[in-house]
Order: C-alpha cells, then structure tokens, then sequence
C-alpha cells in the first residue's frame, strides 16, 4: 500500500473525514474547488496537523494520532508544488532550485539540475529574482525545485494549471516517468481530466471533506454517472500493445484483437500504453462504417443506456478491448434505434486521442 | 586633531567601543526574544515583553540605580561575575552594558515587526524541502529579516551613542573608563563655560552616529533590492 | 601612584586645574570623575574605585559616614560657597530688606534647583522661609536638577529671576547678581571633602587641596576657601 | 476602435515592441508562458509605463508619450482580474467584493452584488477572511470584485484557470453577457482554446513581447498554419441564426442553409450565435453518411491541404455555412483519396460543439 | 490611596496626561515622515532621516537645552508660538513637546518598518479598483500597518512615561505643570533614604506603562487575527 490516509479534521465549516488507500503510482485527487484537495495535501506534507486519523507513505507512518506519531515536515522527505508558488523571495532562481538538495540525503536517482532545467524551459530565467518572473515561470521553477530535492513522496496542488498547453505536453510524460520509471508515490491536484486520465494510478474524488469515490483512473472515469468535474471528463480508458509503427507516422495499437492507429507513439513494439477515450469523442454506428476518414472501429453490444437531465445519453459498450463510453445525443439513441443489448460500432478518429491522453500503462 | 583634548578623544573612542560593542553583543539575545515574542506561545511571555520594554519605561537614572543593585560589585549577580573574573561595574564593559540594556527595548521591537511580517508560507515551504527549523530560520527568515535587524541594531547604536543617565549612575563618569561621550558632555555642561566644549563634543557625537545612519541605509536599500518581492 | 577622585560635577572646572598642578608636583596620577553627588555617593557605598570624595553638600558625605565607608576623620569641609539672586535683565544691587520677589517676578517664573533634593534648591527654599518671601512665590519656582541648568534658564531670559551659587553667577556675563543672601538665612553651604581609601596618594592629594596654591585657585572661580 | 494599444517597452530582458487595434468586444491576450501577456494588461492598468507609445480605450486616451498623457490607474476606471487573487487582507470577502463600487460613479449597468455572489457561488464565504478560502475560492472573490467595481474596461489575467470545469461553465457566459449586453471592452488573458473560441471578438497571439498575430477570432484560430499553443486550438468558427427549439432538448440552428443541432440553447429563435468546430473533431466522409449518432453533416468542397511535420493533416474546407477545418491522419487522407477540389462531408457529432465553445455572435 | 501624596498623585496624573498627550500628536507626523521615508524619494530625504533620529543620538539634556533655545519665550519659533498664544515653556504642553520629540525616532522606525512590509500589489489592485492614492493608504495601507503604528505608539508612549533629562532640561519641575513622575522619582533620589519613596512612583509608573503595554498586545492580535495572511 503505497499511500495511505484515513483522517479526520475540522477547518472552519468544513468537516473532513476521509480514507484512501492508494497503490504504488500517482494518485490525483480530483473534486470541485473548496472541496478540500488542498487541506488533505497539506495534512499530508505535516503542514495541517489532522484532528485524528493516520496517514502512511510505503512503509513510512507520516502520522497517526493513536501512535503520538506526527513526524515534522522536515523529515518527510517531500516535494511540494504549491498552488500558489511560494518562491524564496531572498533567492535567484538557480537558488531556489537548488534549495532541497542541500538536505536531502544523495540520492543517485534524484533528477539531475540540468535535466529539469531543460524540461522545464528555465535557462535564461537562472539568475532572475522571483519577482522578475511571469505567472507561469514562477511555476515552473516551483515544480523544478520539488523535484530537485530529490523526494521520496512527492506532492503537487494544480502544478500546471498557469501553464500552456505546449508547456503542460512536454512536463506531462515527465511525470510518468516520476512514476513509472523511479516508482515515486505521488499525489497530484487537478481538475483536469486530461491530466487525470494520462497520469493518475488511483483518482479519489473528492465532495465537501469527503472522499466521493476512489477506484483506478479507468474505473472512476468511465462510471457513467461520476462526472463531478463536468461531462467532459467522462470517458473510458483502454489498454493496448504496440503492434507496429508505421512509415506514415501512425502507430498501431493491438486492443484485444483489434488495430487502432495514433500518431507515432514513442514506445518500443510490445510495450503496453493506456489510452483515453472521451465519451464525446465517440460515434455510434449501427453499420460498419465506410468512407469515413475515422481509422479506429471498435465493435460492441451496448451494455447501459444512462439519459442524463439534458438532450444527452450515456452509452456504455462493452467491445472485445474493454469498456468504450459514448455521449451522444438521445435523438440519435431513438434514431438509431439503440437499446441495451443491440450491437454497434464505436468510431473513434484517430487524432482524438490526442497525444496527452495517452500514457504508459 | 587639536581641538579635541586626548580626554576628549578617550571618550569619543570609548563611545564608540561602547556602542559597538553594546550593539553586537545585545544582538542575538535580542533576536532570540524578538522571535520568542513573535512567535512562540508560553507562560510568561506577557511578562517578559513587559520586562524587555522596561528600561524605556523607567527614568534611566532609575535604570541605573537598579543595575548597580544588581550588577555592582556588592550586587547578587555582579559579586557572582567577579569571582568569575567578569568585572562590570565602573568598567567600560559596565557602560557597554548599561547601553546595551537601554537599547534592547528599540532593538527588539524592530526585529519583531519584521519577524511578523514574514510570511509563514514561505517558512513551510522551505521545511517541505527539508529544511529543519533551525535551517528554516537560517535561510529564509534570516535573509527576510535583515532589514529589521540593521534597523533595530542601529536604534541600539544610536541610542547607546546617546545613553547617559543609567550608565553615570552605574558606571560613573571615570575617563578612559567610563566617560563616554554623553557623561564628558554632561560634565562639561555642569560648570560655567562649558557650553562651547560640550558643542565640540555634540558635533562629534551627531556625526558619528549620522555614519552609522547613512551607512545603514545604503545596506538596508541593497538588501531590500535582493529581497525584493516574490 | 594612581588615584581616582569622585566629585561633584559643580567643582569640575576649578577642580580640573587644582588636579593638574597636583599631577605636576607630584609623581601621581589624579583620575576624576564627575557627576552628581547623589550617584557619586551611592556608587562608593556600592564600592567605587574611589579615593577621595569631593560632595557639594554635607548630606552625601554624612550618609557615607554613617556608613563607615570613609577613612574615620579624614572628612573635612574643604569649600563655601554664597547663595545668590540672579536676574537676565541688567539690575541694581539691591538689598533684601527692599526687594519684594514676587512683585520683580510679575507672572514670570523663578528658576531654582530642585527645592527639595538639590542643594542650592534646599538652601534657597530655606532662605526665602526666612526672608518671609516664599509663601508669594512658591507656585512660581521652576525647578531644575542641577543648578547649572537653573543658571541656563535666567542665562538665557526664559526665566526673568533666579537663585544660583555665587560661582555660577560670576562665571556667566549674561546674568546680573541683584542681591546675596545673607549668610544666616540659610545653613551654611559647604563643599566636604573626605578619604575613601587608605592610600598614600589619596592622603597627599587631600593636603594639597589645602594648601596655598590650590586655596587660590579655588577662590580665583569664586569659591570661599573653608580653613581648618 | 475600442482598444487601441501601442507601445514600446523593455523589461528586463524582453523588449517590448507591439501594437494592435481591437474593435469593441473582447479582446484575447494568447501566448506562451513569459510571452509578455501580464506587462501589456498592466501597461494598459497603468501598473506598467511603457517606454513610449499610445493607449486608449473608446475616445479615452489612457496614455500617451507624445502628448505626455499618463491617466493615474485609478482614473481608468478599470476591474482587473490578477493572475494572483490579490484579496485585501484586512477586509471579509463581503468587503472585499464591494470594495471598488465605492469609488465608482452611480451606473445602473453596473452587475447588481446579490446576482454576481449568486455565479460564483459566494455566498457562504461572505464573512471569511481571504486567508481561509481554498486557491479556487480566492480567484472567484477576485473576479467579483473587479465585476462589482463597474468598470468601463475590464482586465482578466487567466481567470478562469483556477477554477474546476462546472464553475467554467457557468462563469463563461457572464463574460459573454457582460461583452455583449453591457458593451464592455474587455481584455483577457488565457492559455485555453475553448475560452479564445467562445469568447473573443479579436485575438492578439503575442511571442516574445511581440505581436505574432491578431485578427478576429474566426481568422487566427481557423488559420491552420498558426497554432501557438498546440494543435488542439486549431478550429474554426461558423455563424448560425437559432431556428427551433426540440422537444427532445435539442436546438437547431440554421447555418447558411444547413440545418445544426446542439444542446438546448437559451437563446430566442432568430437569434445569432458562434460556433467553434475543434479541427479534431470533425470527421470526414465522401459519401453522405447514414446511420450514425452524429447529426451534424456539412457538405463542402476542400480548399487546402497542409500536411504538418508528423502523421496528421488540417483540411480547410469551404461550405455553405463557412470554412470548416479537420484535423484527419495523412493515411486517411490517401485512403479516402481527398485532394483540393474533392467533394466530401464533415461529419461533427452534435455534442462535440461543447457548451462552452458556444457564444452569441 | 494613603500611601500617595497629592502631589504625587498629581505626578501621576501629569505623566500620563502628557505622555498620552505626545504620543497622539505626535501620530500624524510620525506617520507621515515614516511613510515619506520609506516610500519616497526626495532630496533631503537622508538629511530627514537623520533629524529624527538625532533625540536618540543627544544626550537628553542636550536636546532638552536645544528645545529650549528653539521653543522658549525668547526662542525664534518659542517666541512667534507665544505670541500666537501658545506657550511651551514652563507648561506640560513643553513636557509633551519634549516627550514627543524623543519618542519621535521610536515611533517612525516602527512605522517605517510595518509600511515597507506592505506588498505594493496589493495597494496596486486598491488603485485599479478606482481608489485613489489617498484611499489607498486610508483603506489598504493604514489597516495593514496598524500593528507597525500601535508598536510604534507603544514605544512612543513608554519613552515618554520615562523621559526625564529632557524634560526638566527644557520646562524644569513645577509641581502640577511640568513635575512628571521621573522628574519626581529623580528628586527622590538626589536624597539619602528617598529610595523607599522613589520606589513607590517607579512601581506606579511600571504598573500604568505595563498595563498600556498589555493593552497594546491584545489589539495587536486581534488586529493581526483580522489582518492575517492574504
Ligand atoms: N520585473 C521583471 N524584470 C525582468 N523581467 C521581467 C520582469 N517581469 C517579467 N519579466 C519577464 O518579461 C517577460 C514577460 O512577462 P509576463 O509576466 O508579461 O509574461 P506572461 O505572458 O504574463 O506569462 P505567464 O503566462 O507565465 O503569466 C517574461 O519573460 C518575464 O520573465
Ligand atoms: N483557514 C481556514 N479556515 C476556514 N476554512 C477554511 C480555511 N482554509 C480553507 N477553508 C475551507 O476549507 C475548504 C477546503 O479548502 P481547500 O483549500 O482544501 O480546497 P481545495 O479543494 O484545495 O479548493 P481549490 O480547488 O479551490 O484550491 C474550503 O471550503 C475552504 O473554504
Ligand atoms: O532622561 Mo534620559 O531621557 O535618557 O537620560
Ligand atoms: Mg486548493
Ligand atoms: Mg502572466
């Protein structure tokens, strides 16, 4: 059980108790602003003392009310990307990004400076004060000086919110790697599905002090009914080998059998990825389709139909690469004529899943 | 120079050792209380902000009084220090003393207010990193708080430059030993005449402690620069 | 030898002078230190380095007798000095059977020592007491800690009137003596002077304070010198 | 012309050399992170003086080197929206939101407190200090105050980027009334396609102090060769007049001739309003498509290909409603055998054209 | 209270009235000259700067004769006050004047202090907000400073309830006008066995500049309770 938290704690009107156990991996919590994603971070990181409870990292009791154990943040051995980004004011960036290193024991796995310097675009910014820096540079070297402490736990509260979508793609496969490739437990604040799909092990959604629902990242998304963030986020996810890469540009995935095409995924032949698939990205089919500039065909027999208070349906088809969600408009559902049990095709274009959705399985 | 007398120039020298002095060693108990006074919670605190703040309350003669009770050589802790070789009475170490206690109040109430003005977030953040309170306190609330210690040292200075009542009646007015610059003022302004001298040695004493000032300035506004806003 | 001489802070000009001829006669070496005789006295009874007292009035030094912190019978009364009213702007002499205070002082205010703890304030209380003028001008004394600062006060004419020692007046040419007090309206105002320590310098310097050439420089700044 | 901004201007490192004219409406600033977004919203504030230049808002001239005009920056009238909250500490957040209506002018356009506490949902935060409300909770205060002072010129630095997905939601349209009913100029920063589509009349994209692009929403964002923040903003935008509403909770908008249909819209029938089709949602298909969930068809001829570095392509087409982009893999391209001239379909499924990339023309 | 004379009483009735007295008028300047001094840059600004601190840098008595050259009956401004009907001299009006002004380099440095901790972004979105210059400092920068202005208060208000020198320097001890409780702590001491006496004032003083401190504490900390971290 790699992070483990089970407290209970009460700030201002709101009454928190909660627990989550959450296997090896990234865990985002997910929720709607004031639902109290902050406040757990922070008990965590020792910066909120909980009123009662016990919180665990591997084998490590962070705290635990019963056991009078309630280690000082100092020797967590954290990073924290902070909502806010909390520079040294009294240091220049170079400074700030060394900071943790000096206390951390060595670590040969740490990230290296000039690594994340490089990730991170920060270069020319090295001996700039922190108040010279725009929102969204401030960020970045917040992010870079939690990861250069070299932490064994590492926290981040909405990290790339300030910034741009091309910033946010070249930071995201980072943080697979944090936690696929160095195995660092991570507990990551967003309210991004995209985010959430690509990187989270575990999501536990979070209402108001309360955990709402915790699962795996497939299982949370893809419940038709749990769309807390809107229904955008509704989606499925799918896990499938690289069968091929294509001169084109395309690779091809094996799902069960069955080929989707993507734009040229960096993984070797045979790995394993994860894809997401937006439940509005998807249409149904009855026929297969032909003439369509959609490469990816999934068939499957629809196992629920979920209308919502508006014009929409929530169809969930059960194909042989797993669950595929759909969103499209009850009109259609009459139209088509679609019921629990009838077959039909899901056509995905291939660029849909778009390159941030996808993440090693 | 010639129209200053070596007595004259023995006081202006032991002012400033004095004050110098004085300053330095008030500091770390001073920034030790500051911080205790902003930040901690204990019994006593009340208290010891009243105790921090009394030698402004009192006439300093009466400061005065009350450290020669205690610190002289009759006195309970003063016969302690002299059996221990640490002599304070009728010494310049005494004047140092004296000074320093009327300072104290000026120097810890500057770092106070700075120390409060530090934000928390920043402190948490630095110990998120691993920083124990001891380096916490080293690296970010130190360098924040600069800018308040030089400007409570340099109240301390000044006023240490400008102490007289507690440390004549503690220390006396002995040249060489005790006669600061503000006792060789008040001796020459006792007798007829005097008034001349004791420009001479107001002047001296005005620019001194303007240096100290200035100087002061010039570092608390480069600091400020580096510290700048995060 | 070394010695090291408290005195009150009033003396320090003519002492200055009298401690140099001592230094040159002599293979001593004379350390003054000046202030008010209230700190000076405390400070010996709380064991000050100090040699020689010199007090500006006879409590201090009885205090410290009472004590026992001077050397037995090494105290004498080594100065006089007279009381007198001064006044900023330029005035006859006149005498104290003709001079009504409080009519010369209008609304303006008559600056004296502190009538209670400084001496030349106690002497000119107790004066005035006798001379029957006090009562009508008692709400018009304006106190000071020391009488130099009384001096300062009529020096400067923020004070049309005041009661100095005849030393200050003499020494200051902006203010005009209108009348000495009589002798007898007051106890007799004496400089004691008295050995702290057993030394031989200390014993030396006390003699030479009596002798001819001190005697004359301590009448040359106004002082009356108190033979044995 | 309703802003006008040209300035020069050196901060630091950056020079900054710009100038565009934005007709009434809503301006986007777009860029990277460092871009130069912020110094050109404060430039505008007064927070910032440029080096030289000319600022003016409707016939008022807020600056101007050459004729030494500089309005002090509470004399502009201004609600800004900081990238940071900037609450003041000292006051509630009741205080907090009504702090610049005691400056303003009477208006009686200006957003009434109970409604603008109603959006964004502050009503049990009135009495807090700003030090206890969540990340999310401080910007929405931020925002209310800046509404609340009844400015003639509003400033938003990425408003919305704190903010979960269902606040976005229902925020977005408050922005759009507030363009379009109140006429109020407004300049906005933000990173998110879906904000730029929805909401802008004009859109400056900036590169390093500099202007790298402007032009009306539709130009900059149907521009297949010009996506700065990634290829997701790629998209076009289509007109449409509001021709009924479905008892099944469907709205059909006509667009040229071509029947649309979308969610329920809470516009009048004859209405105007703005679509944005996302590039990577439309599929396309040589035939006329039949027995698919997406009710959404535009037939139209291709007038450019421009096949992109990696394995995709953007296909402009022209059709009775306007020009239409997809985003389709170069495989699909071959496989469907389109080229300049071809005659083909987009398909979009209906609720592909999201809530939020709806706005009124 | 048996154990009070009068007159004793009415030392202490006087300390306070003058020391309450010096410390509000001083307020106003204070603020304004440590505002100016940390905000904006004028030439003088150093020579300012040094003027207030020069009481804490001069023996009192110095400054007490200084203030007596300026605002006595014959002094160049004493004199155009006297004939406007203000006089200074002589009148516990004086003894505020000169309690002030040595509370003066207390009170600014504290000020000066808590005003550049103030986060110009904040004064910043004030402006925005259509606030102009003036209401930002009434409606941001007062609020956030007022522990800088209440510690500097409180400073003021313990140096002026000890402050002697200058005092009786420049309006002397007239009992029920100008005699302060230092002033009359001191008489007591000038004589043998007046310790006792003098002790009883010392303790009342203690208790009155104790209890404003107390008093002083608790505001500040609701305030900072309100003010707390934006
Ligand atoms: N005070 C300063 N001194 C020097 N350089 C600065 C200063 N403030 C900002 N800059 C630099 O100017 C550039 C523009 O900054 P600005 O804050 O306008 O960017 P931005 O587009 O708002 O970025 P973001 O999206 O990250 O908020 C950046 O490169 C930044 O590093
Ligand atoms: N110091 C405090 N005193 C009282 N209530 C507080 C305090 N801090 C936070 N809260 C409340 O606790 C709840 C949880 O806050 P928290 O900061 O954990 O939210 P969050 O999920 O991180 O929100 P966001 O996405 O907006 O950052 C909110 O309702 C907030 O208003
Ligand atoms: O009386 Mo003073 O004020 O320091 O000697
Ligand atoms: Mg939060
Ligand atoms: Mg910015």
């Amino acid at each position: 059980m790699s992070l483990s938290v089970a407290i209970t704690h009460r700030l201002g009107d709101t009454d928190f108790d909660l627990s989550f156990d959450a296997p090896d991996g990234l865990t985002v919590l997910f929720g709607r602003s004031g639902s109290g994603k902050t406040t757990v971070t922070n008990a965590v990181a020792g910066l909120v003392t909980p009123d009662s409870g016990r919180i665990a990292v591997q084998d490590r009791v962070l705290f635990d009310s019963a056991l009078r154990v309630n280690l000082p943040v100092h020797k967590r051995r954290l990073g924290y990307v902070f909502q806010e980004a909390r520079l040294f004011p009294n240091m220049s960036v170079a400074q700030n990004l060394t900071y943790g290193s000096r206390f951390a024991p060595p670590n040969p796995q740490a990230p290296k400076r000039d690594m994340i310097i490089e990730m991170l675009g920060l270069g020319a910014l090295l001996t700039r004060a922190p108040g010279d820096l725009s929102g969204g540079e401030k960020q970045r070297v917040a992010i870079g000086r939690a990861l250069l402490a070299g932490p064994e736990l590492l926290l981040a509260d909405e990290p790339l919110a300030a910034l741009d979508e091309p910033r946010k793609a070249e930071i995201l496969p980072y943080f697979e790697t944090l936690r696929d490739e160095l195995k660092l437990p991570i507990l990551y604040v967003s309210h991004s599905a995209v985010e959430v799909a690509r990187l989270a092990t575990t999501v536990v959604a979070m209402e108001n002090g309360k955990v709402a629902r915790t699962g795996t990242a497939t299982d949370v998304l893809s419940d038709p009914s749990f769309t807390p963030t809107g229904v955008r986020a509704a989606g499925a996810i799918l896990e499938a080998t690289v069968a091929a890469h294509h001169t084109d540009g395309l690779t091809e995935l094996d799902a069960a059998g069955i080929p989707l095409f993507l734009p040229k995924l960096d993984k070797p032949t045979g790995a394993r990825v994860r894809l997401r698939i937006a439940a509005q990205d998807v249409i149904l089919s009855r026929s297969r389709p032909e003439g369509l500039s959609a490469l990816n065909v999934l068939p499957g027999t629809i196992e629920e139909i979920r209308a919502g208070g508006g014009p929409g349906a929530i169809l969930s088809l059960s194909t042989p690469a797993g669950r595929v969600l759909a969103r499209i408009t009850q009109r259609s559902v009459s139209a088509l004529d679609l019921s629990v049990g009838t077959t039909c095709h899901a056509v995905v274009k291939t660029v849909s899943v778009a390159p941030a959705d996808i993440g090693g399985a | 120079m010639e129209w200053l007398s070596i007595e004259e120039w023995n006081a202006v020298a032991l002012s400033l050792r004095v004050s110098l002095w004085a300053t330095f060693a008030a500091l770390p108990l001073g920034l030790l209380t500051a911080y205790a006074l902003a930040r901690w919670e204990f019994p006593g605190r009340q208290i010891l902000n009243g105790l921090v703040h009394l030698p402004l309350i009192l006439p300093p003669v009466v400061t005065g009084y009350l450290l020669l009770l205690t610190f002289g050589i009759r006195g309970p802790v003063g016969s302690l220090l002299h059996e221990m070789g640490i002599t304070l009475a009728f010494r310049w170490t005494g004047a140092a003393l004296a000074a320093a206690i009327m300072g104290f109040p000026l120097m810890v109430r500057a770092m106070r207010l700075s120390i409060e003005a530090v934000d928390p977030k920043l402190e948490q953040a630095a110990a998120t990193l691993g920083a124990s309170r001891f380096w916490v306190f080293v690296t970010i609330t130190l360098p924040l708080i600069l800018p308040g210690i030089l400007a409570g040292s340099i109240l301390a200075f000044a006023k240490a430059m400008g102490e007289f009542g507690a440390t004549i009646t503690f220390v006396s007015n002995i040249p060489g030993q005790t006669q600061t610059l503000p006792s060789a003022i008040y001796a020459f302004l006792q007798v007829p005449g005097g008034e001349s001298s004791a420009l001479r040695l107001v002047i001296i004493s005005v620019i001194v402690a303007m240096g100290a000032l200035v100087l002061s300035e010039i570092l608390a506004r480069r600091m400020a620069k580096r510290v700048g806003q995060g | 030898e070394q010695i090291t001489v408290f005195a009150a802070a009033s003396l320090k000009t003519a002492l200055d002078e009298v401690s140099a001829v001592f230094k040159e006669t002599t293979d001593h070496d004379v350390t003054l230190s000046y202030a008010g005789s209230a700190a000076l006295a405390r400070q010996i009874s709380f064991g000050a380095p100090a040699d020689v007292f010199l007090s500006a009035n006879s409590t201090w030094m009885t205090y410290l007798e009472d004590q026992g912190a001077i050397v037995a019978d090494s105290r004498f009364d080594l100065l006089g000095n007279q009381l007198v009213l001064i006044s900023h702007a330029p005035s006859p002499a006149q005498d104290w059977t003709d001079l009504d205070l409080s009519q010369r002082l209008g609304d303006g205010f008559l600056a004296m020592g502190l009538v209670q703890s400084v001496p030349a304030g106690i002497y000119g209380k107790e004066a005035l007491e006798t001379l029957g003028q006090w009562q009508s001008v008692a709400t018009q004394v304006a106190q000071t800690d020391n009488v130099r600062a009384a001096l300062a006060l009529v020096a400067l004419g923020e004070a049309p009137l005041g009661i100095v020692y005849a030393t200050d007046a003499q020494a200051d040419e902006r203010v005009h003596v209108v009348a000495p007090f009589p002798e007898d309206t007051h106890q007799p105002i004496k400089y004691p002077a008295a050995q702290i320590s057993e030394t031989q310098a200390a014993t030396d310097f006390l003699t030479f304070l009596k002798s001819a050439e001190a005697s004359a420089l301590f009448q040359a700044h106004g002082f009356e010198v108190l033979g044995e």
